[in-house]
């Protein structure tokens, strides 16, 4: 039995569809993130789970229960919010207590859950300010101190470090990991940020245009991206798209300008055109290959990326060694890992070489 | 049997149906039986006989009503400018947390917690030429009083006068909200650049509160076009009807002369000037800020 | 150097037209309180001696010694207090329906208590007066009380606040399991106090104030209200020695309210300065 | 908040249940003010006997004292007391008795709102013979009384006469009273010159009635019948225009002061600022009062004297008056009895109103030697015999009274021709009146 189960749910707001026949399971104690860019449906699907947006079409389940139409609060789950959502003339205490009491928890129980939560979070000190007086991580921790007193069996969390800065991300990122092990509870975590999708997901949702496009683990969605929405959306410079023509059973891909890459993939079906999926670290400066002109060098300190530009007018990014001595204007060689290539056909669709 | 949703629906109707019962009650329907009433010739103390519009042509023709008519433009012309800028001057000056700050938002809100027959009973012992109060300092530099509520010309001035007097407490308090909202560091930004005080008033806080300017010459206009008290409790609208502005002229026809068809008609004209008025200005200036 | 020199006589600019502009603002009412403090037979020779001694209570005495003055005063008290708290209830909730909750056509609705705004108060009266003539509602506190609710400036106000909220709040207290009511009621009302103080102050102060509905509708002297008692106790025209007494009417009918808002002087700015828009 | 809304309502609670009596009921409302602070219950006023409020506060403290078993509620309401009255009406809640002008008797009457008298009266002896000319004509309609006229009232010329003998316009003790225009304007003139002060103290600052009341005195005048039909007015007429051309020579020659308004002319006439104060019976009593009162301006130098005729030799005065009507509403007999007998108590103390300076209703009171004693009374008693209301079937006087003074002000301030504010109060006026339901 999943945790949690969508089973063909579709959503429009009047004309406009924003989630087309949606399937989707996640095994219990599982941390899934649905990971988009923005306006894509990601937080409406977040939403229907919640209770806070209806379903037109199509179920949900959770532990084996229909609940999408139930009453948010009869879900068993609980959310965080990207604004935090504190009740700010409540203390932090009442604002921890308020959904137990809605559902007549006893007293000692509400106590005891807070304290544990409170500890759990070091948030102990400040229970009796009220949310004003809170900084942005302490009111993110009482956000999610507020959803664990709850005992839900599904914790949602929308967009929850998009508010902080760009160092109690990383410090938040890394508590939410530890919490995640410590409660052992299903999670689905909704971010426009591929890096949080990486980090804490043990499966990323990736959706885009209505659709579910991918469901895989970080390292299935990195290396092996369904089509061509998925690579150039995961992985950060994206991925270089050159258009190829192939050929050969074990494709062999060649450039504009009649550069001939074999390639590991097999088993291509026909299409009409092709582009070669490229990951800037498959692209390396050397003193052979392709040749390029240099139009933009980002130094990153353990490494450079080259922006650069191909004889046909391609666009590439490109990898060099943090001590890069290239400048704007050079011209240099890039060779190309072709085992590592990705090849798209013309619907987009994603054909890679079998791993070991 | 109801589906959820309309139950839930329903529900949610329960929010808004004490008022909307309220208002349909006692605002929509008098309104309603009042536009209905406007087509009869019909008498306070009953009997009503079905005249069409019989009560609109008279009242186009009527030159006491159009001269009502144009005598609240006038007062509305005269008083909304100054409403909506003398408080915005105030709040400017009172934008600021002190102690002498506070005490003078004070003194300029404190007129608005007067009723009308105050107001009026007081700005009458201002005003007189023979005793009062401005033309005792007139006096004191040899000057001969002023005529406020004798002279045609004047007499709306005046009343203008101490509407502005009475009303300008509210307007500073929106404005002074609306200042506040006004981010700091815009300001500080605008010192770096070295911008003069005017230029900071025109360029940046101006157009920071535009739509509280907006909000006060709407809300000003609806008020100011109901003027009634005013002239009614101290120049029961003269000299010679100069200051007779059309609250006044529904009042007299309904009340005094009985003639309620008559007035009911005059009160529609009302509600559509005002009406108009409002939903043009919301409209011009929804156009020119892009819908802000 | 120059630049903060320039700043200091700036401020002295603002403070001097400020004592100006408040001197003009006040004087007419410190003008009234001092001929109210005036004998009637002082006035009819002369007002230019009002801020000259002697002053006298005589009346204040007489204004006191009527027998249905605090009787009127507590009409006044019972009705505005009564009808402030209609209008805070209904506003709020029908706010809080606006803003907040779907039902069939709400937005025609809202826009329909928005034309209400343009409704002004006589172009109604004297059909409402036959309404409740009908319904025995004259000389009646319900009938004093009631008119007053139907106003649609708290449900415009109340509206546009609780649009103000974040709805993730509502939504939160969903997760919490809170009913529609309770949400109201105990995450969004309590948010809601400045737009509340702001609401309660105009409409007591209007309530207060009324004059003509008053003077229509309570026709009994033991339903008079503050201002129309007072106004029917104008003694006319055989009576020259009046001045005094007049001022003293206005002095007293304001008295009450005036306490009010100095002792509130404070929290009531920062409420309205805080409500209209946030 | 909610200590003080419990505290409030058991407040009036309290006060609103009053122990049960058997007595009957009866509820009056009046105009005229509220001075309790100065007439104690059933003690004499304090100060100023002769107001009006004071009298009728006494008086009718008296009559409950005298009528044990009944009870008055006595509803005061601010001068004129139309629009109450007119809502309470609407509402089908007026009052049993109350006190109105002969001038709006005409509306009330014509909606059926008032009921007739003359048999009710009859029954506590009182008939229409009893009555002053002016009296019986101001509160008859088709031959019915509707009323129980309480007083007539006319404006009068209030002299300081101090400043005419200054001016030298006395003779044995008497003032020298213009008998023509002409005569009028050489002794305002002379009256400038001589004392620097204008010869008229008039309200003329939001003021109508006084205009109207001079405009009627002076056309009955000149037996001018202004109101052909009870739906007609004529003004534009030869004696109308000679009236306003007067009137509006003495404003433009600064004969009169002209920025003063209802209070500051009374005050001002109080002070010595005019010769004659044009105004009505009202205020005999406060000047002299004045005039008997050492070191005041006004001290021995008062006298009052009707509208001196300029257009013709017969007297004649525009006159109005109070008058008590009843209601037509459901009443007991006993209620009805009692009504009877509260207006034949204030029948009988025609006397003690007329100490106001009105003019009394009552015949023999009228003829009466402690009438005729009080000051200056031998001198306007005539009035009552002569004066004359406006025809007893014209409604909304009041109406028409502000329409014709708004133009009259706009002729004599200047604002308008004289033509064309007459023909524009006749035509206001005929609009009114045709447009009457």
């Amino acid at each position: 039995m999943s945790a949690l189960d969508i089973r063909n749910v579709t959503k429009a707001y009047g004309p406009t569809t924003v989630l087309d026949d949606i399937s989707l399971t996640a095994e219990s104690n599982e941390f899934i993130a649905f990971l988009g860019p923005s306006g894509c449906g990601k937080t409406t699907l977040l939403r229907m789970i919640a209770g806070l947006e209806t379903v037109d079409s199509g179920q949900i389940h959770i532990g084996g229960q229909r609940i999408d139409e139930l009453a948010p609060g009869e879900r068993g789950v609980a959310m965080v919010f990207q604004h935090y959502a504190l009740y700010p003339h409540m203390t932090i205490r009442e604002n921890m207590a308020f959904g137990l009491k809605n559902i007549k928890t006893s007293k000692t129980e509400i106590d005891a859950r807070i304290g544990e939560a409170a500890r759990i979070l070091e948030i102990e000190a400040f229970l009796d300010k009220k949310p004003g007086q809170l900084s942005g991580g302490q009111k993110q921790r009482v956000a999610i101190g507020r959803a664990i007193v709850k005992k839900p069996d599904i914790f949602l969390f929308d967009e929850p470090l998009s508010n902080l800065d760009a160092a109690l991300r990383m410090r938040t990122r890394l508590e939410l990991a530890q919490l995640r092990r410590r409660l052992k509870a299903t999670m689905i975590l909704v971010t426009h940020d591929q890096v949080e999708a990486m980090t804490l997901a043990d499966r990323i949702v990736v959706i885009h245009g209505r659709k579910i496009q991918q469901v895989g683990t970080p390292m299935e969605i990195y290396g092996r991206p369904a089509n061509r929405f998925v690579a150039s959306f995961v992985g950060s410079p994206p991925m270089n798209f050159l258009p190829v023509t192939v050929s050969g059973a074990k494709a062999v891909a060649t450039l504009s300008d009649g550069t001939v890459f074999a390639t590991a993939i097999t088993n291509l079906p026909e299409s009409r055109s092709w582009e070669l999926g490229l990951r800037p670290e498959h692209v390396r400066v050397n003193d052979t290959g392709v040749s390029a002109k240099v139009e933009f060098v980002e130094r990153l300190g353990e490494r450079t990326l080259i922006y650069a530009r191909l004889s046909d007018g391609t666009a590439i990014t490109a990898e060099d060694v943090g001590l890069s001595r290239l400048n704007m204007g050079d011209e240099v060689h890039l060779s190309i890992d072709a085992q590592a290539a990705h090849l798209f056909d013309a619907d987009g669709r994603g054909y890679h070489a079998e791993t070991a | 049997m109801l589906s959820a949703k309309a139950k839930t629906q329903l529900g949610n109707f329960l929010f808004v149906a004490p008022y909307m019962f309220v208002f349909a009650w006692l605002l929509v329907w008098p309104l309603m039986s009042g536009m209905g009433l406007s087509l009869f010739k019909a008498d306070l103390f009953g009997g009503a006989t079905f005249v069409g519009l019989e009560n609109y042509g008279r009242l186009l023709s009527d030159p006491v009503f159009l001269q009502a008519v144009g005598n609240t433009f006038l007062f509305v012309l005269l008083c909304v400018p100054p409403l909506a800028i003398i408080p915005l001057i105030l709040a400017l000056l009172l934008n600021r947390s002190t102690r002498v700050a506070a005490f003078f938002r004070g003194v300029f809100f404190s007129s608005s917690v007067l009723s009308v027959t105050i107001v009026t009973l007081i700005w009458r012992m201002v005003l007189i030429p023979d005793g009062g109060f401005v033309a005792n300092i007139l006096a004191v530099f040899g000057l001969p009083p002023i005529p406020f509520f004798s002279d045609p010309g004047i007499v709306m001035g005046s009343m203008a006068i101490i509407t502005v007097w009475w009303c300008l407490g509210l307007p500073m308090m929106l404005y002074l909200s609306a200042l506040q909202q006004v981010p700091q560091d815009i300001y500080e930004a605008a010192a770096l650049d070295n911008s003069r005080w005017w230029t900071t008033l025109t360029r940046i806080t101006l157009p920071s509160i535009s739509r509280t300017v907006v909000l006060v010459v709407i809300m000003q206009c609806v008020l100011q076009f109901q003027l009634f008290g005013q002239p009614q409790l101290i120049t029961q609208g003269g000299p010679n009807g100069a200051s007779r502005p059309i609250v006044l002229f529904i009042f007299e026809v309904g009340f005094r002369r009985w003639d309620i068809g008559y007035a009911a008609a005059a009160s529609q004209i009302l509600f559509a000037i005002i009406l108009l008025v409002t939903l043009g200005q919301y409209l011009l200036t929804r156009k020119r800020t892009g819908d802000a | 150097m120059s630049h903060s020199r320039n700043q200091k006589w700036r401020e002295v600019g603002v403070l001097i037209s400020l004592i100006v502009l408040g001197l003009i603002m006040v004087s007419p009412l410190i003008w009234t309180v001092m001929l109210s403090l005036k004998s009637n037979g002082e006035l009819l020779r002369s007002t230019a001696n009002a801020f000259n001694p002697p002053y006298t209570g005589e009346n204040y005495a007489a204004i006191m010694a009527n027998s249905g003055v605090f009787r009127w005063l507590l009409n006044s008290a019972f009705v505005s207090t009564l009808q402030t708290l209609g209008v805070l209830i209904l506003s709020s909730l029908a706010g809080y329906g606006f803003a907040r909750l779907e039902f069939p056509f709400r937005n025609q609705l809202f826009l329909i208590v928005l034309f209400g705004l343009a409704i002004p108060e006589q172009a109604v009266i004297i059909t409402r007066h036959q309404m409740f003539a009908d319904l025995h509602l004259h000389n009646t506190y319900p009938g004093l009380i009631l008119p007053g609710l139907a106003a649609p400036f708290g449900v415009f106000l109340m509206t546009q606040y609780f649009k103000a909220i974040p709805k993730e709040l509502d939504e939160a207290a969903m997760l919490d399991s809170a009913s529609r009511f309770k949400i109201f009621w105990k995450v969004l009302l309590p948010l809601t106090l400045p737009a509340q103080a702001t609401l309660g102050i105009f409409t007591f102060l209007a309530s207060w104030n009324d004059y003509w509905w008053p003077l229509i509708s309570a026709t009994r002297a033991d339903m008079f209200t503050l201002t129309v008692g007072i106004a029917s106790s104008q003694i006319n025209f055989a009576q020259t020695s009046g001045l005094g007494y007049l001022m003293t009417q206005a002095v007293f009918a304001s008295l009450p309210i005036l306490i009010v808002y100095i002792i509130f002087q404070k929290y009531i700015v920062r409420a309205v300065a805080g409500a209209a828009v946030r | 908040m909610k200590t003080l809304v419990s505290l409030l309502i058991m407040a009036l609670a309290i006060s609103a249940c009053s122990p049960k009596d058997e007595r009957t009921h009866v509820t009056v409302q009046r105009i005229f003010g509220e001075c309790r602070a100065n007439v104690p219950r059933d003690q004499a006023p304090l100060r100023n006997p002769d107001g009006e409020c004071e009298i009728l506060t006494g008086l009718i403290d008296q009559f409950e004292r005298e009528n044990p078993d009944i009870d008055l509620t006595v509803n005061i309401v601010a001068w004129p007391g139309y629009d109450q009255l007119s809502a309470q009406y609407a509402a089908g809640n007026p009052p049993d008795v109350v006190s109105i002008h002969m001038s709006s008797m005409p509306d009330y009457q014509s909606r059926g709102l008032i009921v007739p008298l003359t048999a009710e009266l009859a029954q506590v002896g009182v008939t229409a013979k009893a009555f002053t000319p002016a009296a019986r004509q101001g509160v008859t309609i088709k031959n019915e009384l509707y009323g129980l006229p309480f007083d007539n009232w006319t404006p009068l010329w209030h002299i300081n006469t101090g400043l005419f003998a200054k001016a030298g316009l006395m003779r044995d003790g008497e003032p020298i009273l213009p008998r023509t225009p002409e005569d009028l304007l050489a002794q305002a003139r002379q009256f400038k010159a001589a004392t620097g002060k204008p010869y008229f103290v008039q309200s003329m600052i939001n003021e109508r009635a006084a205009y109207t009341r001079n405009l009627y005195t002076y056309l009955m005048n000149q037996k001018a019948a202004f109101f052909e039909d009870p739906k007609h007015i004529r003004l534009n007429t030869p004696e109308a225009r000679r009236i306003v051309a007067l009137f509006k020579q003495i404003y433009d020659e600064s004969l009169t002061t002209k920025d003063q308004d209802y209070s500051s002319a009374t005050q001002g006439f109080m002070n010595g600022q005019g010769g004659v104060y044009l105004v009505g019976t009202w205020m005999i009593g406060a000047y002299e009062a004045e005039a008997n009162t050492p070191g005041q301006p006004l001290y021995k130098s008062y006298t009052v004297k009707p509208y001196p005729m300029l257009f013709g030799p017969e007297q004649a005065a525009y006159v109005d008056g109070h008058a008590w009507v009843v209601s037509n509403r459901e009443r007991t007999p006993t209620q009805n009895e009692a009504v009877r007998r509260f207006l034949k108590f204030l029948y009988d103390h025609n006397y003690d109103w007329s100490r106001t300076g009105h003019l009394p209703t009552v015949q023999a009171v009228a003829q009466s030697p402690q009438y005729l004693s009080l000051p200056h009374r031998r001198d306007i008693v005539a009035l009552s015999e002569i004066g004359r209301t406006l025809p007893s079937e014209v409604q909304r006087q009041f109406a028409i009274q502000d329409i014709i003074g708004d133009e009259l002000f706009s002729a004599i301030a200047g604002h308008k021709p004289i033509e064309q504010a007459l023909t524009d109060a006749e035509t206001r006026t005929n609009d009114l009146l045709f447009h009457l339901l």
